[in-house]
């Protein structure tokens, strides 16, 4: 495949681009990869006009890129669903800007909402065709939202969500609108982010066939095929969203750029992807997107090691997931001019690499206390000598931070992020004698008001960051020379979620999600979700989720609860700014979690052939780089 | 005629025997020194073993002192002649000091061996108090650099800055003592049902050895997985470590159990053994003053084998992170630190725990074998 | 020698179903099951799921019944050649672990081979010059393979070959084969890709067997027999062949049944870090999201494999020591 | 040269012949010192000793069948067969084609215990066939039938499905029969028995020294014949050599060494063999006092000293001359050339 590319970009290649101009420049006629010249002259796929909507999404690159090449990148592996998430699957009806500060059409062509953010209207794109070829309408949305709604589907999204369900009416074949129950002034956003993936991963015809509603041999045909039921067999053939074996599925009628060629299984050592002819994207000049014929994912075993080889060697043409790691930066770098690529740059949306969250919501009275102390909080923050991890963990890459908006984002607030940060024992002494802190023991720990030592053990996974462990290591001896003891507790994935309810673990540890999307994810900001993990009870409170533990918050906490539903509400972007602006000042006033450095910037792999790859670009799972970089528009030259 | 024949052989008396661990052992204890390998494997083995027991007295720091000044600092080495400025020679121990850049593109520090500075080195060098064993109040380590403000990484540092060598001494406690823990309790195990097994024989004997057999017939690592997987999440490091060292053991037993058990078989029938049934002794007795002692030294040396294996089996486990895991520092868990090619391109002094692993392995066989040969000079 | 083998078979039979019963109890000791992790992973992308489609989810699986009940189900299945749905996969078991199993037991499979192939010659020549340095030479090498644990020998084969070869090593076949029909190139392009795991599967146990071989050999050697052999006049190479070797090979064989277990051990973690999609990392991953019935097909199908591979190692010995096909001690 | 007058050549002339054996860590021990046996056809030649003195090193020096830490330190082994002139076998290489070409054809040997000298996972007749298919280059079909003849002749029921059997599917002395028929297969010229009767009992012993006499009588080969059973020799031999701690001590026609024990080696043998007699009129055995010294204890003199109730000075330090008796009856002993001026007690 390489060798016989290089051949003809190297020697036929001014040929064919010059041919390819010349064709285009008359007309403006659409054009097509030649990869699918020889369907469409056999018969078998209908012209590059037919397959195309009325009216194209033209997306452009910084140049006019060129038809070929395959994608060569790395699964981690067979549940790398994320990675599949991030290359192939972002299309839903609003896409992100490259900034990623508004939004874009994408399948919808255009949208309007009423004032109090509960309606929403949209209007598809006319003539977009799924990669079977059939149309794709609002039969197709109708179909999914009732699924998504059917107990037998096990899918979760905001269209079956409880809080604020949502009420669907179709006008027309390519116009429908949304009814919420309560105002829901994020909506676009939510759209244009991974969650909108799911109102635009059913079509109708395809998957309707395996519900008893639709056929009443549903049931039967499942047992055929050899599952217990028909849901089973529904889950298997149409998986939501961006479950993992949706991409097991190579019938499955897609959106997507490229359709599944070696599909994604239990067994696969890679998972193979082919241009999708009706994707409904063209450049400027009329040629139908992506530039690119081929994906090629190969499945590592679940070590990155092989990965990491194979981007030196040059053989994986752009990444970020799995192998950019801090510790790997040196090789990879030392390795650019050997591999053939370069480094690109990746902002991560985290603000912070280690929150560390005290149970606020504590069973035991003693701790509760303590951990609700503002004092005690500050206190574990001056103690903590950020500068020193900074250097040690990151190499001196970031800088001390809390928790709080990233300066990238608008709601960067200085004195936010750096409150409480500079390391001072005898501050952080006056701050534990203020909560209450006095008497030592033997090892120097101070003694809670129950007498005994003032200990917090630490639920952390190693396995999801290793540098967790390192830092954690670095705080414990930190915060042991102040007078605090912690105990790390590495466990797994499966129990820290399970001791969240219980409601008795000291304090759990995650990196800091929300420094851009701060609006989308205020869970460090308040008890917004099951991820505020510092006052787990309040949220369900909050969310009314489990009202069996829920604990009525304390007053400031309820009234950042009441503004931010204020901020659901409000449509307007500014106003919804402003109101969350004052969530975040009564943040900084409680302090409720400690934060430890900026989450440095991290890097990608892009091959020297691989051309209109932007230089920088953000990452996030709501963000699924680089998907909203629009990479069909990148291409090999 | 033939009826007149009389054998010349059984008419020399036989010497008194003296009792028989005593002269086995003595006689196990010459054959072994033959073994000039074996011997000096021995020493190496309990070089380790030293080495585990006076950790806190050997490791130059503690082992999680991290220092941000020094991530993956490579080796210093030990240097004990100098040239000085004259051209005369100096002795003493000492290592030189490092020159650093840090280059925030590529991300990383780069160390350069200064040797215009040397940093005079001292054994007994005094220390921060610490305890030995947990409760010897100590101020002294066994080596240091004079100014404790000085880097001193004899075998470079991890990615935080921290003493390698200190790592990997305190490493060679929880890793070793993992091997003679397990080894022990296998042993226990092992003896106690393949001797009754051996000794009683009949159903027991034959129930037994179906267990065995299909204990040995799982694969092990799935076994161990499906185990280590069951462990109750929230143990702390203390616990795991126990459990782990009890998974490896239940695994270990039955290969010592079917020695044991050979044994007994043979050795059930042996006159001696016979003549202490009919003096009316105790099976326990029997067993335990008569049977075992005659092949203490088998089973020594089958122990003594099973040793790397369940080194190798720790390493392996933590490796696949499901054994220990950081905090606690072993050698399997420090492996896994160095599992990634980064550590193989630019710090392979990382993979010093592996160069011990096999070190000691190699030893405890030869070691082994040189015992298995001298308890038995012709089986096996 | 037919009544042996019956017996053999129900005695496999026997420990096939304890084999079964104790692969599900260890898929089920972990705590929890595969929703409680599944609610794990989606929780933590920020989603929150319906009690009531978890509930859905447990009825649909199976989930919560008593442990009996749901072994009962498991093993009646398999009985019927239906080893369950995995969870994660959404898919028949059996469907899943079909390839990979066959590519264990190739790659398991040469190992054993290329073990006996090293193993074999070197063993009888250590036996027969004892003491010498070739002897010395062997051992010393042996006990390394016995020494270095598989996967950091895995890593440092990886990177050596990327590093003088410029070549990434990992998987079984390069991607043009990957899906193709077995043929004459793509059983080269599998033994290009496979030496190198082969060869780290089989430091280890070519060690121990030449180990094995040497003792039993300088046994044998001992033997009156081999002195009457010694005394027909036949040349030292077939008196060693025809006689020692023969009878020292026989243990080597009942070995074969415990060499595979230790090799499926092994090919795990040489799997995981060389990448190559047999059994071994399906099961680390089934093991972590509790894919239970898919786990637990892959223990015991590795086990029967194991059990059945002891049989074959049995009956091969009978069949060529006749003191055991005649029952004599 | 013949040292004892006989009617036929001898065929084979162990002369002067010394066995070391060394181990790395220790002095080399000579287990078989300057040792002279001659064996003529037709006759035989019994070796006697306790287990450890060095007679079956001996026998098995002969087909060079040692370990590799034995080494024929000095002397010759003369194999004269007909007229050809004389190979010295302690000369040859231990696996020369020379050597094997002698090994089984010319000379063979019967081993004691015939349950281990068999292979257990060949069939007897293979184990036989091999020696005719390797000496006398018959096909295995034509090997096969004179297996069977063997099998015959020395007295195997059933031969022909005996020679498919394996040795451990036979009794003791079938087994010890069927060595026997291998021994004899390419009609030997000399045949080295080391005790091949030890392991049987009783009756079987008796039937196999009968077979080795008749067979004997039919083939006329030589025979070395090792035992310590001093009533074996005297059924069995026409000489006798009497081995102590690697030293033949004393030897000569079984006549002569029976009737005129000249050792206090053979004297006290003699004297430890039960007579018949009415039990009022039997007499306690005498064994001998003592036991036999560890190879590196040996003296440097008479090997017997320690165990020698007349042992006198010169004993303990000068090794004893070979002393000529007459009739080709020699011992080793100061007592036969010097008179001791104080028997040490």
């Amino acid at each position: 495949m390489r060798m016989r590319k290089d051949n003809v970009f190297g020697l036929t290649g001014a040929v064919a681009l010059a041919a390819m101009m010349l064709a285009a420049a008359p007309a403006l006629a659409q054009q097509q990869s030649p990869a699918l010249d020889e369907l469409v002259s056999a018969g078998t796929l209908p012209p590059v006009a037919e397959r195309l909507p009325v009216n194209p999404l033209v997306v452009d690159g910084p140049s006019v890129g060129t038809y070929g090449g395959t994608w060569r990148m790395g699964m981690n592996g067979g549940g790398d669903n994320g990675m599949i998430v991030k290359t192939v699957a972002y299309e839903g009806l609003l896409r992100y800007d490259h900034e990623w500060k508004g939004v874009l059409p994408n399948l919808a062509e255009r949208w309007e909402s009423n004032a109090d953010a509960t309606e929403y209207t949209f209007k598809l794109r006319d003539g977009v065709k799924w990669s079977d070829g059939t149309p794709f309408t609002t039969e197709d949305i109708a179909f999914t939202v009732e699924i998504y709604n059917d107990p037998d589907y096990p899918a979760n999204s905001w269209i079956d969500n409880k809080n604020n369900p949502a009420t669907l009416t179709v006008i027309d074949d390519t116009s429908f609108k949304f009814t919420f129950a309560k105002p829901n002034g994020m909506f676009l956003e939510t759209l244009a982010s991974t969650d909108g993936l799911h109102i635009t991963s059913l079509q109708k015809k395809y998957c309707s066939q395996f519900h008893p509603t639709y056929n009443e041999n549903a049931e039967a045909e499942a047992k055929a095929a050899g599952f217990d039921s028909w849901a089973l067999y529904l889950q298997d053939r149409c998986a939501w969203g961006w479950e993992t074996i949706r991409f097991s599925n190579p019938d499955l009628p897609v959106l997507y750029p490229w359709v599944i060629d070696q599909p994604l299984s239990a067994n696969a050592a890679r998972v193979t992807w082919k241009r999708n002819p009706y994707y409904f994207k063209t450049d400027s000049a009329g040629n139908q997107l992506p530039y690119i014929d081929n994906l090629d994912m190969r499945v590592s075993q679940g070590g990155v090691e092989e990965l990491t080889l194979a981007a030196l060697n040059g053989e994986i043409d752009f990444q970020e997931r799995h192998i950019a790691t801090n510790v790997n930066k040196p090789l990879f770098f030392d390795g650019q001019e050997a591999g053939g690529y370069h480094l690109g740059e990746v902002i991560p949306s985290a603000s912070n690499t280690l929150v560390l969250q005290l149970n606020l919501n504590h069973l035991d009275p003693v701790k509760n206390a303590l951990y609700n102390s503002k004092d005690f909080r500050v206190g574990l923050s001056h103690a903590i000598d950020r500068q020193e991890i900074i250097d040690v963990v990151f190499t001196g890459q970031g800088e001390p931070f809390q928790v709080a908006p990233r300066p990238e984002s608008q709601f960067y607030d200085e004195e936010l992020a750096k409150q409480y940060t500079q390391f001072d024992p005898d501050l952080a002494a006056q701050h534990f004698e203020a909560a209450g802190l006095v008497e030592r023991n033997g090892d120097g720990i101070y003694l809670m008001s129950d007498g005994n030592p003032a200990k917090i053990t630490v639920d952390v996974i190693s396995a999801l960051r290793p540098e967790w462990i390192d830092m954690l290591e670095i705080m414990q001896l930190q915060l042991g020379a102040a007078g605090i003891e912690l105990e790390l507790n590495n466990i797994d994935r499966t129990l820290f979620y399970e001791k969240r309810p219980a409601g008795e673990f000291d304090a759990q540890i995650w990196a800091g999600d929300g420094g851009i999307e701060a609006l989308q994810e205020p869970r460090y900001y308040f008890p917004f979700s099951d991820e505020s993990v510092w006052a787990y009870r309040w949220a369900q409170w909050f969310n009314g989720t489990r009202p069996e533990i829920a604990v009525e918050p304390a007053d400031w906490a309820k009234e950042q609860m009441d503004l931010y539903n204020q901020v659901r509400a409000e449509a307007d972007p500014e106003k919804r700014a402003d109101l969350f602006r004052q969530v975040l000042a009564i943040t900084k006033e409680q302090f409720p979690v400690v934060g430890v450095s900026l989450m440095p910037n991290s890097y990608s792999i892009v091959r020297n052939n691989l051309k209109n790859v932007p230089d920088s670009m953000f990452n996030a799972w709501l963000f699924p780089t680089p998907a909203p970089m629009d990479p069909v528009t990148w291409y090999f030259e | 005629m033939a009826t007149e024949t009389m054998h010349l052989d059984v008419t020399h008396p036989v010497a008194i025997k003296r009792p028989a661990r005593e002269s086995q052992f003595g006689l196990m204890w010459r054959r072994f020194k033959r073994h000039k390998l074996a011997v000096v494997s021995l020493w190496i083995a309990a070089l380790f073993y030293a080495v585990a027991l006076f950790a806190e007295f050997l490791a130059p720091v503690d082992p999680s002192a991290y220092s941000a000044r020094y991530t993956y600092a490579p080796p210093q080495g030990l240097h004990f002649v100098a040239v000085n400025e004259d051209g005369g020679w100096e002795f003493g121990p000492y290592v030189y000091g490092y020159k650093t850049e840090i280059d925030p593109v590529a991300l990383r520090r780069t160390f350069v061996i200064d040797e215009e500075v040397r940093l005079p080195v001292r054994f007994f060098a005094e220390s921060k108090p610490y305890n030995l064993f947990g409760f010897i109040p100590l101020t002294t380590k066994f080596i240091g650099v004079e100014n404790p403000r000085d880097p001193f990484y004899i075998l470079g540092a991890d990615r935080l800055g921290r003493d390698m060598l200190s790592r990997l001494i305190h490493g060679t406690r929880i890793s070793l003592s993992i091997g003679l823990a397990g080894v022990t309790l296998s042993l226990f195990f092992g003896i106690v049902i393949g001797g009754f097994a051996g000794y009683y024989g009949g159903w027991f004997d034959s129930a037994t050895m179906r267990v065995v057999e299909f204990i040995r017939s799982m694969p092990t690592i799935p076994l161990w997985l499906g185990l280590a997987a069951a462990m109750p999440k929230d143990w702390s490091a203390l616990q795991t470590y126990f459990a782990i060292t009890l998974i490896l053991s239940l695994i270990g037993w039955t290969e010592l159990a079917r020695v044991v058990r050979g044994r007994f078989l043979s050795l059930r029938t042996e006159d001696f053994v016979t003549a202490a049934q009919l003096d009316g002794a105790s099976d326990w007795r029997i067993i335990t003053r008569h049977m075992v002692p005659s092949f203490m030294s088998h089973i020594i040396a089958a122990a003594t084998l099973a040793i790397p294996g369940m080194i190798l089996a720790e390493t392996a486990l933590s490796f696949l992170g499901l054994g220990l895991q950081a905090p606690i520092v072993s050698w399997g868990t420090l492996l896994q630190d160095a599992q990634n090619i980064r550590t193989l391109a630019s710090a392979p002094w990382l993979l010093a725990p592996g160069v011990c692993v096999v070190v000691i392995i190699l030893a405890m066989n030869f070691f082994g074998d040189g015992l298995r040969d001298a308890a038995d000079p012709h089986g096996r | 020698m037919l009544g042996f083998i019956i017996r053999r078979l129900i005695a496999m039979l026997l420990t096939l179903v304890a084999v079964s019963i104790v692969a599900f109890a260890i898929i089920q000791l972990p705590p929890g099951d595969y929703l409680t992790s599944y609610i794990a992973q989606l929780s933590s992308t920020g989603d929150q799921v319906d009690p009531r489609v978890i509930e859905n989810l447990r009825v649909q699986y199976g989930l919560g019944e008593p442990f009996y009940i749901q072994y009962w189900k498991w093993i009646t299945g398999i009985v019927q050649g239906n080893f369950g749905q995995s969870f994660e996969w959404k898919r028949p078991v059996w469907e899943l672990i079909w390839g990979r199993l066959g590519n264990s037991i190739m790659v398991e499979g040469l190992a054993v081979i290329v073990m006996w192939v090293i193993a074999v010659p070197i063993g009888i020549y250590v036996a027969v010059r004892k003491y010498s340095l070739g002897d010395y030479l062997a051992t010393v090498a042996g006990f390394i393979g016995l020494a270095v644990p598989n996967f950091f020998f895995a890593l440092i084969l990886m990177y050596l070959a990327y590093i003088w070869f410029g070549t990434t090593m990992g998987g079984l076949f390069s991607p043009q084969f990957e899906t193709a029909r077995w043929s004459l190139p793509r059983i080269w392009d599998f033994l290009a890709h496979a030496w190198a795991p082969v060869l780290v599967l089989a430091t280890a146990g070519t060690a121990e067997l030449i180990r094995i071989l040497r003792a039993n050999l300088l046994d044998e050697l001992q033997k009156p027999y081999v002195t009457t052999a010694r005394a027909k006049g036949l040349p030292e190479w077939k008196v060693i062949l025809k006689y020692p070797v023969r009878l020292a090979l026989n243990p080597l064989i009942s070995t074969i049944g415990w060499l595979l277990p230790a090799l499926v051990s092994g090919s795990v973690i040489v799997s995981v870090v060389m990448n190559l999609p047999t059994a071994g990392p399906m099961l680390l991953r089934s093991l972590t999201t509790q894919d239970m019935y898919l786990a637990g097909a892959i223990i015991l199908l590795l086990s029967v494999l194991t059990v059945i591979g002891t049989v074959i190692s049995d009956i091969l010995l009978a069949l060529i020591d006749p003191r055991i096909r005649y029952g004599s001690k | 040269m013949p040292l004892i007058p006989m009617d036929a050549k001898p065929i084979l002339t162990i002369k002067d012949m010394s066995i070391v054996f060394s181990s790395p860590d220790e002095a080399d021990i000579e287990a078989v010192r300057q040792v002279d046996l001659t064996l003529s056809p037709g006759k035989t030649l019994a070796l006697v000793g306790e287990s450890g003195c060095g007679k079956s090193v001996t026998a098995r020096s002969v087909l060079r069948l040692l370990d590799r830490n034995a080494r024929i330190q000095r002397g010759s082994m003369l194999f004269a067969p007909g007229d050809e002139p004389p190979t010295d076998i302690a000369k040859l290489k231990a696996d020369s084609l020379p050597l094997r070409a002698i090994r089984g054809r010319e000379i063979s040997m019967i081993f004691q215990e015939p349950m281990t000298s068999l292979s257990p996972v060949h069939t007897i007749g293979d184990q036989i066939d091999e020696m005719l298919i390797l000496h006398e280059r018959l096909k295995p079909k034509q090997a096969r039938e004179r297996t069977v003849a063997l099998f015959d002749q020395v007295g195997i029921p059933g031969a022909r499905e005996r020679a498919d059997s394996y040795p451990f599917q036979l009794s003791g002395g079938l087994r010890q029969r069927a060595m026997i028929a291998m021994a004899l297969a390419c009609a030997p010229k000399v045949l080295i028995a080391d005790e091949p009767t030890t392991a049987l009992d009783v009756t079987t012993q008796a039937q196999i020294l009968d077979l080795l006499r008749q067979l004997q009588a039919d083939f006329g080969m030589a025979m070395l014949f090792i035992t310590h059973d001093l009533g074996v020799v005297a059924e069995i031999a026409d000489e006798v050599a009497v081995m102590y701690l690697g030293d033949v001590v004393e030897q000569g026609s079984v006549f002569d060494v029976f009737a005129a024990p000249s050792h206090p080696y053979t004297q006290a043998l003699m004297s430890s063999i039960p007579k018949m007699a009415r039990k009022a009129d039997r007499v306690r055995l005498s064994p001998i006092k003592g036991t036999v010294p560890a190879p590196r204890d040996r003296p440097e003199g008479c090997a017997f000293t320690s165990r020698c109730p007349h042992a006198f000075e010169p004993c303990a330090t000068v090794r004893p001359e070979r002393t000529a008796l007459g009739n080709g009856h020699h011992a080793r002993c100061h007592l036969l050339t010097r008179q001791p001026a104080e028997v040490v007690a």
